[in-house]
């Protein structure tokens, strides 16, 4: 696949802290609609390349492309989450002294500036969203609850539906599956996969049953870079990453 | 738009506040001027100016809050934004002295003629007018803060590192102004005022004016702390007070969010400086004093974080008590006062707006156990993270 | 000055003879002309010295002393001179001449015989020329110095003599330049004169310069350029010198932000906590130097140099005792909100310095240097002074000595595991709550420490802390919180930097630009001076 | 409702506190005392305080005055000068003071002032000050310029033939006028510009290294060279400190200072200062026998042997007799009655003299120029032959010297112009 025809498009990215590389030559492409999981070991570098597609970190070297032809490398964070890519990080963010209600109501696809929110009113359409997005998430008998009351679990599904308010091309997921109970984890693929039809998302993920509930394709990341790339079996079956991460 | 953004402000706590705030704008000036000085009502003229400067600092502590409480940013340096509209009101009160100074000099304060000036420097044309001086208490803190968060937020210089640098900002400007070529007189700062808008400053019923006026500028900051807070643009602060780097992921231009609330939280701090300087009689260096700053972070915190009215009643209380230990304990009173701020801390970590609605919210909830409407109660808040 | 001549010719010839057997029998003659002294006004004072110094009788030395230091008294109601020891609200007295005691009396019954600098001067030249020839070398320099300061032909002989015997050779130039001085001051002919002017160039110091710039006005012929030369060739030296000093001034202030600082580099830098009670730590340890000098005054004045020493661990122990009670009564239920430390530490801090000023009063308390942190040494042509070498030194011992603990020891293990993740450290069995008291305790301590070495050139007064309070969050952040290294680069940037701006822009404007340097500082780097990189700051 | 509850409350303590306080007893004459005692000042206001309550004591031992005993009413500014005009109105209007004897720094003064002129009461101001003020519900028991400074100066000229000059001050306005009269002083004495060295150091400077460097080159040019001192509290002694180390004797190099006291030298080693000097009105070594029972009845007053008496408490010891005889003269206390009577009032001041209160609100004074001991005294080495009146506008700087000030009727006036006839920008 090209770079004018991806979605996202990585190559050459490398980026170190004192001396740490943490991504080492990465290169990873994303096709519009397409569903990817990542897995590696910590320290990886899944987080690091979350950051530096995101804006919050800027690579050494390499390029970053967004939609073909936007470069990331020159955004920043709010410009990025503007241009459609939404971020679920990897400890469930969500503003905890807020509603359910009012987290929702923060992510909604809006104008964002200040002067615009200084005197928003909230419109139809933007409550009957709410409402969806509330119903999709399984929190509408909690939309009045302060954010900071929710279950871990429930905070990870906020966080999701903010990222789905947001109405993103492309979502990048952090663990989204840490911390749940095993039926929550099973709804939890579910709803993603439900995402995924209309949105291309990012999965990191450690939880290989998880993993396999998703069908997808599998990148293992290792030191900074790719080391297999495929079906969750082909992976698997691959010595070397068994050797780093699933043997050990 | 703009009645429906007011309109938002008043809900029935606020309304309450403005109801009383309003009943003692209008009862203690009309105490103090219509009652005889021997009727027991009488509220002494020494009363009135001693409220009136509370109100200037509450005024402070609001606009304290509005960063501190609803953002997140913890300025050491609010004192300054104070100052400087402090500054603005005195050189216009110093202009209006005119040739009744010491030396009789009909352009140059006394202070510069004492040193041998024998001209004006340029930045005190135009302080004659008030309409001038008006704009400056508002542009001069206003545009200071802005050139200091458009830096400062943009390079994201924020917890700690905010508040030092917001610390070593008004200390510099403390050194500067009792610099005596700085042109603003140095140590001894602007005095000696005569009048104000034509009306002599040690007048009663110009007091009593000055009063209402603090009383009104409170009122009026008030709401418009309020309408901001309860927008969407409020929600959006306390997004970004409590999880900053969410808010970027969400879109938000973090940077500029702060940037406005940062430049009208120094806007409110210049109107409380310009307010309090003629009811004091003097503004000096000393105002800039990083001491100062933490003062009124103090307020906040006793009145409650977060709360607005908090922030009010706090400035409010611990300016009483601080009245009333030096003098009933001079010897003592600083025991007294840091006993105040250790308990508070320790017993009442959301303040006493916040422990009290906190109480009431629990009361009513066993009462009633039904769900509050939407919408933010900073009642059920859980302790802000600070430093973040 | 006829008189001071004529008493330094005398005085020559009464010392270099050696031979003064005959004096003791005259001293009762000296009576009437020591009481005389109390005659009247600085004029009479300095003609009775004349007077004195004539009768050729060494006798007068002890009285000469005393006078120079302020203690003869006369008695108000017969006018005799004796030499008073104040003891309370009575003169001890003793004789002037027979240094025996001779009772007491009220202080307001004794008349004090004034001096002042100009007598002063006097006796320092007579007892210089005294002692030109003593057995201690030391003696020897500050009589040679006495004399290069009096600038007095009539001491050329006197020390043309002084040269033929001495053989030290730092006493040698010192005398030699007090010569070369003299002779400017002389009639002595233009060869001589030249011969003075190159001794001085070679001296190539400040009081050269000070001499030379004196002559100046009143050379002749080819005197006039030579002294141009040596006094232009000597401020080039002094310039080149001046920068090296500015560094030492520099590194100087660096230390004394360093000692103050420290401290809350680990209150602060690693506990989080905003310690607004820093300064009254440091205050806390200056008292402890007051109240240990103060005893040592009383009861064991012979280990007044040993002050520093004792109250070095006293100081550690009182604050970092009082540090652990705050940590105790109040931090400990703060972690977590560090503003709100601020809060609660600002109370405390107001607390303390109103105990202090109620246990102590109000006033600036007297702290001492003791005799190896007084005065000064000469590096090339740089002075530095003690107290601020040996604060240098110590600030630098401090700071090692806590990395060594927080590096080496397990305590310091304990400490960065418990502040890099506190549940984690508590599962693993470190005792929590008592690493965070010890830790804040051993803040608390050095802040002490800081406190002893800081009384030796500040205010011991309630304020102290204040003053140093701002200035140590500065540093701290400046150099980037959590880290020492930080602290101690920025302690020395910050005061390197803000000696080289005195000279141009003064103290004031100095400071001003140091913080909105620091300002801009922050703008570059958010996270100071030595910040961490890498995912986990932000988490 | 608990806000409105907490309001009320609030507001009715207000009320009663500030009501309550107003009820002023009728028995005894009250006496108000306006001295920091926390904050940067209590440093040197503290003493003040104590000198106050003492002289009141020592007032109601005699019989109080007009019959009635003496009250003392002590408040804390804490060195926050609108908190000094907020205190000075509490005491005036809230505790019905007869007159306030109180401030230490210039800027508490003006902070001041407004507040005595509109409420018609008494401030007696203790402090040695930059002049250039007369006011008339304020009398300046302090040193002007002229009784401290400008003596000071011809001293060294005349006594130690001093030719260069170190001015040295904090940056405040009363080192910086004291220097502006001194500058045209030496110039107008014939000496040059580049003989004269002016340096300003911020409050509290306490790294003096640079500084002192300075003065050492400066006074390396064969001229014998003194610094006048005008640095302030605080920093005197991180900056004699490193004098005394950087080895700059009294000798070679003297320093004068205006605001080195007793006080200030109690926190210092003077064994290596002796000889630097200090002009004052008096010091506690005075010989005089009414110091030495001024000096007995502070040491039992504190209950401490080595409390130092200063040229300030003594300024309150005369402006209190000063106040003491005019209510006596005028038979009341009554601010009015007391302006007119108070004038020409001639009290024994500390050195054995007598003082008295001029038109212009200022003293007559002894000048006396002292050296200091290794005793933590000074030592009185020269002193004006007669008394020297306070100057309320000095004659050396160019907006004040056709000014004079005259507080007789019918003059009546702080600033009357001489060449214009009028007076100057008063009201009225």
């Amino acid at each position: 696949m090209t770079r004018q025809t991806s979605l996202l498009y990585l190559d050459g990215v490398s980026v170190s802290f004192d001396g740490f590389q943490a991504l080492n030559e990465l290169s990873l492409v994303i096709a519009p609609g397409e569903m990817r999981a990542i897995i590696g070991p910590n320290g990886a570098g899944k987080t690091t390349m979350m950051d530096v597609i995101t804006g919050k970190t800027r690579p050494d070297t390499g390029d970053v492309y967004f939609d073909g032809v936007i470069d990331l490398t020159g955004e920043d964070e709010a410009s990025i989450a503007e241009l459609g890519i939404g971020r679920k990080f990897q400890k469930p963010t969500v503003f905890e002294s807020h509603t359910v209600r009012d987290n929702l109501d923060l992510a909604l696809k809006a104008p964002r500036g200040p002067f615009q929110t200084l005197f928003h009113t909230i419109t139809g359409a933007e409550t009957k969203q709410i409402a969806y997005l509330l119903d999709l998430i399984r929190l509408t008998d909690k939309q009045s609850e302060l954010a900071a009351n929710l279950s871990h679990g429930q905070k990870q599904w906020l966080e999701i539906g903010m990222l789905l308010a947001q109405d993103p091309k492309l979502l990048l997921v952090d663990e989204p599956a840490a911390g749940m109970t095993d039926a929550e984890t099973e709804e939890t693929a579910a709803l993603l996969k439900d995402i995924a039809e209309d949105h291309s998302v990012v999965v990191v993920e450690h939880d290989m049953t998880f993993i396999r509930s998703l069908e997808v394709k599998v990148t293992v990341l290792h030191e900074g870079s790719v080391l297999a790339e495929g079906s969750l079996d082909h992976v698997s079956a691959d010595p070397r990453v068994v050797e780093v991460y699933l043997g050990r | 738009m703009m009645t429906s953004f007011l309109f938002r402000a008043l809900d029935k706590n606020a309304a309450l506040f403005l109801g009383l705030l309003t009943a003692i704008i209008v009862a203690v000036p009309a105490l103090n001027l219509l009652l005889p000085p021997d009727h027991p009502l009488h509220v002494p003229t020494y009363a009135v100016t001693l409220m009136g400067k509370y109100l200037t600092y509450a005024l402070l502590a609001l606009s304290v809050d509005l960063v501190w409480g609803y953002c997140g940013i913890l300025s050491l340096g609010h004192a300054a934004f104070f100052a400087l509209g402090g500054y603005a009101m005195g050189m216009y009160l110093m202009r209006q002295i005119g040739t009744r100074g010491v030396y009789g000099d009909p352009l140059l304060p006394d202070f510069m003629v004492f040193l041998n000036w024998d001209t004006l420097p340029w930045y005190w044309y135009g302080f004659d007018m008030f309409w001038f001086a008006a704009l400056m208490v508002l542009l001069v803190p206003g545009l200071l803060a802005f050139i200091f968060g458009w830096f400062a937020f943009r390079s994201r210089v924020s917890g700690v590192y905010l508040s030092i640098i917001t610390q070593a900002l008004t200390y510099a400007l403390l050194l500067a102004f009792f610099r005596n070529d700085m042109g603003f007189g140095g140590n001894n700062g602007l005095t000696d005022f005569k009048d104000i808008l034509g009306f002599d400053v040690q007048a009663d019923t110009t007091r009593a004016a000055l009063f209402a006026a603090s009383g009104i500028a409170l009122g009026l900051c008030f709401i418009i702390c309020r309408a901001i807070t309860r927008s969407k643009l409020g929600k959006v602060l306390v997004a970004v007070r409590d999880a900053e780097s969410r808010t970027r992921f969400l879109g938000y231009r973090v940077e500029h969010y702060k940037l406005f609330v940062w430049t009208i939280s120094a806007m409110m701090a210049g109107i409380a400086g310009a307010l309090y300087v003629p009811q004091v009689g003097i503004i000096n260096p000393g105002e800039f004093a990083p001491a100062n700053s933490i003062e009124a972070v103090i307020w906040v915190a006793v009145g409650g974080r977060g709360t607005l009215v908090g922030a009010v009643i706090g400035a409010v209380l611990v300016n009483f008590a601080k009245t009333w230990f030096t003098a009933a304990f001079p010897e003592f009173w600083l025991f007294a006062l840091g006993g105040l701020f250790v308990f508070v801390t320790l017993f009442l970590p959301k303040g006493i707006v916040g422990t009290v609605t906190d109480n009431w919210a629990k009361v009513s909830r066993r009462k009633h156990a039904v769900d509050e409407r939407p919408g933010d109660t900073p009642s059920t808040r859980p302790a802000p993270n600070p430093a973040e | 000055m006829p008189y001071l001549k004529s008493l330094l010719v005398v005085l020559c010839l009464l010392i270099l003879p050696a031979g003064s057997a005959h004096a003791q029998e005259d001293t009762e003659s000296l009576r009437p002309l020591i009481n005389e002294l109390a005659g009247g006004g600085f004029s009479e004072t300095e003609q009775q010295l004349g007077v004195l110094a004539a009768t050729g009788n060494p006798g007068v030395v002890p009285a000469l002393e005393a006078l120079a230091d302020g203690d003869l008294y006369a008695r108000k109601s017969d006018g005799v001179v004796f030499i008073g020891e104040r003891d309370g609200r009575v003169y001890k007295l003793t004789d002037p001449l027979t240094l025996e005691p001779a009772g007491e009396e009220r202080r307001r019954d004794m008349k004090k015989i004034k001096v002042n600098n100009g007598l002063r001067r006097v006796i320092r030249t007579a007892l210089g020329t005294l002692t030109l020839m003593a057995p201690d070398p030391a003696t020897r320099l500050a009589a040679a110095d006495a004399m290069f300061k009096a600038q007095d032909p009539g001491s050329i002989e006197a020390l043309d003599l002084a040269l033929t015997q001495e053989t030290e050779p730092r006493v040698r130039r010192k005398m030699e330049a007090a010569r070369a001085a003299a002779v400017l001051k002389s009639d002595k002919p233009e060869a001589v004169k030249l011969g003075a002017i190159a001794t001085l160039e070679a001296l190539g110091n400040r009081d050269a310069l000070s001499v030379l710039s004196g002559f100046l006005p009143e050379a002749q012929g080819a005197e006039v350029p030579a002294t141009e030369t040596a006094m232009a060739r000597i401020d080039k030296t002094l310039a080149a010198w001046g920068a090296a000093e500015n560094v030492w001034y520099g590194i100087s202030l660096g230390s004394v932000l360093l000692l103050a600082a420290i401290g809350l580099a680990i209150t602060f830098g690693v506990m989080g906590v905003i310690n607004m009670a820093h300064g009254e730590m440091v205050m806390i340890g200056a008292y402890v130097t007051f109240v240990v000098q103060e005893i040592i005054r009383t009861s064991a004045p012979g280990l007044f140099n040993y002050s520093l020493f004792m109250a070095l661990p006293l100081a550690f122990l009182t604050a970092g005792l009082v540090g652990i009670a705050i940590e105790r009564g109040i931090i400990r239920f703060l972690y977590g909100r560090p503003l709100e430390t601020l809060l609660a530490t600002w109370g405390v801090s107001l607390i303390l310095q109103q105990a202090v000023r109620s246990i102590f009063g109000p006033t600036n308390q007297e702290v001492g240097n003791p005799d190896w942190m007084s005065g000064a040494f000469e590096l090339g042509q740089m002075t530095i002074t003690y107290n601020r070498m040996w604060i240098v030194v110590f600030s630098l011992l401090v700071f090692a000595g806590l990395m060594l603990v927080l590096k080496k020891t397990p305590f310091g293990l304990y400490t960065r595991a418990v502040t890099q993740n506190r549940r984690m450290a508590a599962s693993m069995g470190i005792r929590t709550p008592w690493i965070d008291a010890l830790t804040f305790g051993l803040g608390s301590g050095i802040a002490g420490i800081a406190g002893v070495a800081l009384s030796q050139i500040d205010n011991v007064s309630p304020n102290l802390g204040q003053g140093y309070i701002i200035d140590s969050f500065m540093v701290v952040v400046f150099g980037g919180v959590g880290n020492l290294w930080g602290t101690l680069v920025g302690a020395m940037t910050l005061g390197v930097v803000n000696k080289f701006l005195e000279p141009y822009a003064g103290a004031v404007l100095a400071k001003i630009l140091v913080l909105i340097f620091i300002i801009l500082f922050i703008q570059k780097r958010p996270r100071g001076l030595f910040a961490l990189k890498g995912r986990a700051v932000d988490a | 409702m608990k806000k409105t509850a907490t309001g009320m409350a609030l507001a009715a303590l207000l009320a009663t506190t500030m009501l309550g306080g107003a009820q002023a007893q009728e028995d005894t004459i009250k006496v108000g005392i306006l001295h920091s005692l926390s904050g940067t000042m209590a440093i040197s206001e503290t003493t003040l305080k104590d000198a106050m309550l003492m002289l009141i004591e020592e007032q109601n031992k005699k019989g109080g005055l007009l019959g009635k005993q003496l009250e003392a009413v002590v408040v804390d500014p804490a060195s926050d000068w609108p908190l000094f005009a907020e205190k000075a109105r509490e005491l005036i209007e809230v505790n019905d003071v007869d007159a306030v004897f109180g401030c230490w720094t210039s800027v508490s003064r003006k902070s001041v002032l407004p507040v005595f002129e509109e409420l018609n009461s008494l401030l007696f101001y203790p402090v040695q000050y930059e002049g250039e003020e007369s006011q008339r519900n304020v009398f300046y028991t302090g040193a002007a310029p002229n009784q401290q400074a400008i003596p000071a100066v011809d001293y060294l000229m005349n006594e130690e033939g001093v030719e260069r000059w170190v001015l040295a001050g904090t940056d405040y306005v009363y080192p910086r006028t004291t220097n502006k009269i001194l500058e045209a002083y030496l110039k107008a004495k014939g000496v040059a510009e580049e003989d004269i060295m002016i340096n300003y150091t911020p409050f509290g400077h306490s790294d003096w290294q640079t500084i002192v460097s300075d003065i050492k080159n400066f006074g390396s040019a064969g001229k014998k060279t003194a610094v006048v001192s005008t640095i302030n509290g605080d920093a005197n002694v991180p900056f004699y400190k490193e004098l005394a180390n950087a080895g700059i004797k009294a000798e070679d190099i003297p320093v004068v200072a205006f605001s080195v006291g007793e006080e200030e030298l109690a926190g210092l080693d003077t064994e290596p200062l002796v000889g630097h000097l200090a002009a004052w009105n008096y010091f506690q070594s005075a010989d005089a026998d009414i110091n030495y029972d001024f000096i007995d009845t502070w040491h039992a007053f504190t209950g401490d042997e080595e409390r130092v008496t200063n040229d300030p408490m003594e300024a309150h010891f005369i402006g209190f007799n000063m106040w003491v005889n005019a209510v006596e003269k005028a038979g009341t206390t009554d601010p009015d009655a007391v302006i007119d009577s108070i004038i020409g009032v001639t009290v024994p001041n500390l050195t054995g003299g007598y003082s008295a209160m001029m038109p212009n609100h200022h003293i007559t004074k002894p000048v006396l120029i002292g050296e200091i001991q290794d005793d933590g005294q000074f030592e009185t080495v020269w002193e004006t032959s007669g008394l020297v009146p306070g100057d309320a506008w000095s004659d050396y700087l160019e907006g004040s010297k056709d000014l004079i000030a005259d507080w007789r009727k019918p003059m009546s006036c702080g600033n009357f112009n001489v060449k214009t006839g009028k007076c100057g920008g008063s009201e009225g």
